[in-house]
């Protein structure tokens, strides 16, 4: 419930807590926090009304560098805390934040339920592709060969694709941005909130003491253009500053060069096209392909879960409802002693 | 014909046949209408484990048994007078517990050769024919023949017509212990208000089972059991998941607040689920989960929300919570979990009744995670117990446990009807209105040491909380090694302060000077009530102890313990409560255990007292 | 390991238990059963090689009529008792036998990481779109507005599409056959057998109890035709007797009759193609396109997660072990006292 | 310089300083060196909670405490003769527990205006220049400048030359306990093999801090402690969580099959995965699964296999498998849980320890579900737990737990290494010789209730096994009554056989005849024995016994408990074991209690130890 009230209008430094943030100094959490911050008093939505609910990881620390209303759950059940709390106030804005173990490894059934399930929720999953908190174990999005404590020949374990698994889950709204670029972070964030049914933002963020460099090709001055492509709506998918673009040869897309190939020869981004999201999705094991950036795909047809189930309370809705119990108290036969 | 009339005081009566037989629907029609002629009651209804086990065979036997009579009924019965099947398989279930010279009443076609065959007995051995049953009053009626013939005239198919033949049984047990066919009538012409073609086949069944009755000679008697004398009021009959939901219910209307079930189905708990989905209208909230971990999970995200969380599971379900369940207890906020026990362990017996969760609720949690546990002791008694659950969770800010099990739980029994005015009064601390500015403190206690629990939403009370250690007051995360210990001590004492708002402990029966004292909980207090008095009948002295409140103990307890040189505590486990005892008031009290996946037998339990009062 | 000696062949009759089949009358499960036995004594493998591992439901019961090993383990966990079998003894043939509750509800995340792990098990997931055992409640799989017992107003949860979701989890092998067709489920079990690596095939199952006629559409002579396709390798898709064809336009799937279209317009199957078999998974809200049986995808290329982890082992052999631990325990700084 | 020389029987020291500063390295350096010297140690680590909690802060100090001398060391001591910090926040956060008179070293940079900022001290109460630590030696050397001018030379940056100051600190203490620097000198550059410059720099710091020790005149005296007395054989350094992977390392050699580590990281248990992932090649397999019931299932899985499948986890973990540790049961499989126990409820204090998961162990899952359990006392005794663990899980065909906790997983202490051939043999139950037709019992059992298992791919022992309840023998679902109890209580009576394999309890101290007996478990062993020791030193008569087997319990306990008027049990939770103790042995023990995330205090229990006694 929106107040416009001027009580209500808040600045990101309204958002600070009294808690030291604690994370590594370097730590892209960081980033990540300050552009939610930054967004939120633009959202028109008085403070009170945000919710942040975190499973278990350096990442889940967040709610607590955010004064809003806040809790940091246990491992991996962050979704299904903010499942019982959206359903039960549909006013409020849920925000669920989680890490790639969190949600992808331990919490991923109820990712993916949630996903089916499509309440109005926003999820920020941290993908750092390693276990921060428990100190550097590979994780469910960590590349096969990767050495870490748990693994030190290399995993042999074959990640997930999580945006593809988001995709598969019957997502309504999947989207890519990632630490370093505020402004980028800023925009998906909004289009979350302004997503009504689970928003699901991958966000690339490097854990520098852990697996430092993980996105360094999407970062790096010299090669980030090359190595990714940034999404917009309606708009043919062209990247490396112009001069590469994405055709679709049959179903397989190709890197064309825009030297010689022209831009109505690209394929033309729909965010309402879940095939051409599959396709997005799968801008990832090959490695000659851009890795996406923004809303892959959003559907905004589907009904939500809260919406759903406040349909039937309020369609069953009895007015006096002491009266109505103690008469269904009596509805199975009954009888009286005097 | 006019039969002899007997009066009798008591009667159990057990109908039993396949699954398919309408077994349970049966019994259920004599029980309520056995219920409103004034009799009391208790039932206990016996399911085959299987959906739809093999048509005939053992495994597909499902029973119900009834106990009724003109004075207080503590139990369905040790032992039947009279044994209703319907096949062969039937019989042989359930012929062990039949009382010497009861009546047996079986229908012939349920003996032919396939039966025999399904049920493992050689055609040879037919007991209805081989004279095995000599010592039993046996009516053999041939009810599958006798009924398609009363329904001849509606033309159903074969199946349909075999089908009737409950109503034909139902007419005829109707007809033997005097009874009226008005609620079945009623209930058949409801149940199939759109075959009316069914519906008068199901009634004329009924009515030739009471005719056949009247007109046959094969029974000598017909027995009248007198109104039981019971306190006046409304009734009811109702099972336990029923009033527990009914509990429920009651507790979000008068605390006024939402109703918020995470769960996952699991047998025997599901009904509960059921019923709760029915009454939407309420603003009940039913989410059916991926998993119990999302259901618990998805509840204390309600409460946080200010809501009333609750879930509901059974033992492997429970087992899967309890992670979850000590986020709620560090984080303070309401939650009930209501646990149907069943025979454990693993998925162990599903269908089955067990007491055998109790430790798990006390301490099956990691780290010191102290919760309140209670336990309802009859069917109707649920309805009370949910109540006070969800009142001592909102009130106390405590996660609460309610240990029912799946006796209770599809158990019925008559029930003087509470409406929601006979209930006490929910005050919970969910802090709801705006402040003018935040100096809220989330972990600053109240007298009775819980915390106000302020809503999302509320403006200025922003604030986070979390599964780390809490300091003090503040609710900021705290490595402090005192406080740890204080908080620790805290979240204890806040559970024992509840002894302060449970009734008293009294003694069902006997006192501080009766030989013996026997302590039970939960769901044996029929069978330990009944036994009691009927060895007090006997001229014995037995105290009975029966709790309902666990965890904490009532605060009188130790004092009603003390004098007793004699303890026994019975339960349907292999010695759980006796442990509390023991260590809590360092009595030697010796346990009578049953872990059989049934209720005590009213004789065990007499056996066992007399057995310890005799070993001097 | 397969051993070709003549004491090593059985028949299906050899795969009967002494235990007497519990489902109901009826059941879609006992087909089931009956072409798995058939297909067993094919394989070339011995009896005593088989294993199957169940989680909880009716079709969890399926080990106990299966005369081979076999474990009956708990709720949603079979993947993962099965994962830890498979990989310490890979000369096993192992199967996994679970239902649309205990897959995809509660089984859920085991589920999506043993496809991304690749394990060589064979689940099969018998899909009633309904919980049978614990008596009828609505299912991860079961369609909105289904009325059960816990949606006594109709369910307003959105079903997974199971196939689209292994999809995404980077499933390497995925089928759909029914019960009713005993020819079409002995070949695609033929083909999960054969498969190397997860191989994922959903079964549809009638619960004539709790959820009849589900699959009608799909059995029922009249319609059948009209409702399902059924899939080959590189062959057009085509159907209703072959008179009507599938055509890619651009990326959408459509209708084609083949009195007006040739089968050359129509789509070609390719097993290997995995934007291919994302459109077909999504023939399942569309109701105008029939719904694909046989195999929609199957990579062959993925290593397994048992031959990953015990090349790890085989590679890190140590061949007195004895000895070489006793070295390992000296290895930290140590000294003598005498 | 020659400095007099001064001895001395013991040394607590500890060394403190921000997370970056290389404390964890320098303490284990010392440890080692120390150890290999001779002395007896025992160590404890101190983590902050945070991966890198800010610099210079409270919460981001990390503590080294070591303990070292020429007789049998307990404990890592109660209070430190000598602290180290590195900057501000480390005093602030140790001086508590510094000795009066005991010796301070301070790096004056650390204490410069920024850091006494980021400790939250004002800049006019500089402790190093108010006078406040009059009463302690306080050695301020500027470590920060001294180690930069002495790498000066190798040219390194600013940060790089400052990491080489723990190096300094290391040699000034080596200096001034007369300990030579081979040791840490081959480790540096073993360590920095490729870092050339980087090694002879720590090098170079090193030898400056000896030279500074030598040269300057600050210490007064340098401090000899003698070499202890010990069992002949050969040492090492040794924490709990490598011990543990030893352990199970050794057992799976011995019983000659596979290990199956099925596990999910958590802190204080990942160490025990991270050890294990190195020894493949001992046909040890690790499977980081998806969660923690993934893992314990992945662990029953391979078990079923024929291979050793062991789980490792901590509270929360420890919860989320309880249901599929109740299938193991059913299965009667073989399954180590290993509990790595700290500070709870909920996820409480994961850098804590605690011993506040017992009654979970015991007791935390759905019906009755009895396991073994048992808990090592020291670091080292890990190993042999560990083993015994895998041995008593194959040969009894039962879940073992272990509950081992944050201070024994991580603090470390001089182990008499025990090579494998010094361990008993263990022949697994497995059946793994094909046979020639089949008329295998699953559930037959042998002399100690075990059964026979029969490993997939056996030829003739195809069988079936589940989690519903098991018919005696043949293993076939039964919902038999009576079969169900009989079952219960064989499972029961299993575990309880395993006294007659566990060694019979003695007494650490005293005897039956001394005014008090005090009871502990676990990692509590050192404290309890250094407070016995020193009481019964002082004059006062205590018994002591230390439980490392709490189910079953040894045979004889109850015999050596009785003779007792005054029992103690000291836990590091709010009393667990003492329930186990009253419940069993009717004894009104007092509790010792502690929940502060900390190991005891020897004081705090010999404290107790005399109220109690005075306290008629
Ligand atoms: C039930 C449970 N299991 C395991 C843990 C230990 N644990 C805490 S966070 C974490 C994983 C963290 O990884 P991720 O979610 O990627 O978050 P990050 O720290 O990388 O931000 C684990 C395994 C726990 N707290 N609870
Ligand atoms: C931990 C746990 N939760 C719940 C249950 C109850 N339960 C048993 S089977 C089942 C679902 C069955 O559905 P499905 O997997 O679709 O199998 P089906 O019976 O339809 O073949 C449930 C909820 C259980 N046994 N264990
Ligand atoms: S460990 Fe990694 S993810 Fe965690 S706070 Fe440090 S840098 Fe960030
Ligand atoms: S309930 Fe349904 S799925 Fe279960 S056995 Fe019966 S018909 Fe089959
Ligand atoms: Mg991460
Ligand atoms: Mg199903």
């Amino acid at each position: 419930m929106h107040n416009p009230e001027s009580i209500d209008i808040f600045t990101p430094k309204d958002l600070e807590t009294d808690q030291e943030v604690r994370w590594c100094p370097g730590c892209g959490d960081y980033a990540i926090l300050n552009s939610v911050k930054k967004i939120l008093p633009d959202l028109g939505q008085p403070k009170h009304e945000f919710v942040f609910i975190s499973g278990i990881g350096c990442s889940s620390r967040f709610p607590y560098y955010m004064n809003t209303f806040g809790m940091h759950s246990i491992h991996g059940r962050a979704t299904a805390v903010a499942t019982g709390l959206k359903v039960t106030r549909p006013e409020l804005s849920v925000w669920v934040i989680t890490g790639d173990g969190d949600a992808l490894s331990i919490g991923g059934n109820h990712l993916i339920h949630t996903l089916r399930r499509n309440p109005d929720l926003n999820i920020l999953l941290f993908n750092n592709q390693i276990y921060g908190l428990t100190k550097g174990q590979y994780s469910p999005t960590s590349e096969v060969g990767k050495v870490t404590k748990s693994s030190p020949v290399g995993s042999v374990e074959s990640p997930f694709n999580p945006l593809s698994l988001c995709l598969g889950a019957n997502s309504t709204f999947i989207a890519r941005t990632i630490d370093k670029d505020a402004k980028h972070q800023q925009e998906i964030y909004k289009r979350a909130y302004a997503h009504k049914g689970t928003s699901m933002v991958e966000i690339y963020q490097n854990c520098n003491v852990f697996n430092d460099h993980a996105f360094d090709i999407f970062t790096d001055k010299e090669i980030k253009l090359l190595n990714g492509i940034y999404l917009e709506h309606q708009k043919p998918l062209i990247y490396d500053g112009g001069k590469k673009g994405i055709r679709l040869n049959g179903l397989q897309p190709e890197v064309i060069d825009l030297e010689e190939y022209s831009q109505a020869d690209c394929m033309v981004h729909d965010e309402t096209d879940k095939t051409k999201a599959f396709i997005l999705t799968q801008f990832f094991e090959n490695h000659l392909l851009p890795r996406p950036f923004g809303v892959l795909y959003c559907d905004n047809s589907k009904p939500t879960l809260e919406g759903g189930m406040n349909n039937q309370i309020e369609r069953a809705n009895i007015v006096d409802k002491k009266l109505a119990f103690n008469s269904l108290l009596m509805t199975n036969a009954y009888w009286e002693v005097k | 014909m006019n039969n002899s009339k007997k009066q009798l005081r008591e009667v159990v009566i057990k109908f039993a046949g396949d699954s398919g037989d309408g077994i349970q629907l049966t019994g259920n029609q004599f029980a309520e209408t056995t219920a409103l002629f004034g009799n009391d009651i208790a039932t206990f209804p016996d399911f085959p484990a299987e959906i739809r086990a093999p048509i005939g065979t053992v495994p597909g036997v499902s029973g119900f048994q009834l106990h009724f009579g003109d004075t207080h009924i503590f139990t369905p019965g040790d032992a039947y007078d009279v044994l209703v099947v319907m096949n062969a398989a039937a019989l042989k279930t359930n012929l062990k517990s039949l009382k010497p010279n009861g009546i047996i009443i079986a229908n012939i076609s349920g003996f032919d050769s396939k039966n025999l065959r399904l049920a493992n007995i050689p055609e040879e051995e037919n007991p209805l024919e081989n004279n095995s049953l000599h010592n039993y009053q046996v009516h053999k009626i041939d009810i599958t023949k006798l009924t398609k013939l009363a329904v001849a005239e509606y033309n159903l198919g074969n199946k349909e017509s075999e089908r009737c033949k409950n109503m034909f049984v139902l007419g005829l047990v109707y007809w033997l212990y005097h009874r009226t066919m008005d609620k079945t009538i009623q209930f058949i012409e409801q149940r199939f208000k759109k075959e009316p073609i069914i519906a008068n086949a199901n009634i004329t069944a009924l009515k030739a089972g009471y005719n056949f009755g009247d007109t046959t000679e094969s029974f000598t008697y017909q027995y009248e059991v007198a109104k039981a004398e019971s306190q006046p009021g409304l009734y009811r009959s109702i099972n336990g998941n029923q009033a527990m939901a009914m509990g429920f219910l009651a507790a979000s209307l008068n605390a006024e607040l939402p109703l918020f079930l995470g769960t996952y189905p699991i047998t025997p708990a599901s009904d509960i689920l059921h019923e709760l989905s029915k009454h939407k209208g309420y603003d009940v909230y039913t989410f059916q989960a991926e998993d119990e971990i999302s259901g618990v999970c998805a509840a204390i995200g309600a409460s946080y929300g200010g809501s009333i969380g609750i879930t509901t599971s059974s033992g492997p379900g429970i087992a899967l919570k309890t992670e979850a369940i000590g986020l709620a207890t560090m984080l303070e906020l309401p939650l009930v979990i209501c646990n149907i026990q069943r025979g454990g362990p693993s998925t162990g017996l599903p269908t089955k009744t067990e007491q055998a969760d109790l430790m798990q609720a006390l301490y099956g949690r990691n780290g010191e995670c102290p919760l309140v546990v209670i336990a309802p002791s009859t069917h109707s008694d649920c309805y009370e117990m949910a109540y006070i659950a969800i009142k001592i969770a909102l009130e106390h800010t405590v996660p609460v446990m309610i240990l029912s099990d799946g006796f209770i739980a599809n158990g019925a029994e008559p029930w003087n009807i509470k409406t929601i005015e006979q209930l006490p009064p929910i005050k919970s601390n969910f802090i709801t209105t705006d402040a003018d500015s935040n100096n809220y403190m989330p972990y600053l206690r109240n007298a009775n040491l819980s915390r106000n629990i302020a809503v999302p939403g509320t403006r200025n009370y922003e604030h986070r909380i979390g599964g780390l250690e809490k300091e003090n007051i503040t609710g900021n995360i705290s490595y402090d090694p005192l406080n740890h210990e204080l908080m620790v001590k805290l979240r204890a004492e806040k559970v024992e302060r509840v002894a302060d708002i449970i009734p008293p402990q009294k003694f069902e029966s006997g006192n501080e000077k009766s030989s013996l004292l026997i302590i039970g909980w939960g769901s044996t207090y029929g069978s330990i009530g009944a036994a009691v008095n009927e060895l007090n009948n006997e001229g014995y002295d037995v105290a009975q102890i029966h709790l309902k409140y666990i965890n904490p103990l009532p605060a009188n307890l130790e004092e009603l313990i003390k004098p007793f040189d004699k303890v026994m505590v019975a339960e349907l486990n292999n010695g759980q409560l006796i442990k509390l005892i023991r260590d809590k008031y360092l009595k030697d009290a010796i346990g009578i255990n049953k872990i059989q996946g049934q209720p005590f037998m009213v004789k065990e339990i007499k056996e066992s007292i007399i057995n310890h009062l005799n070993n001097a």
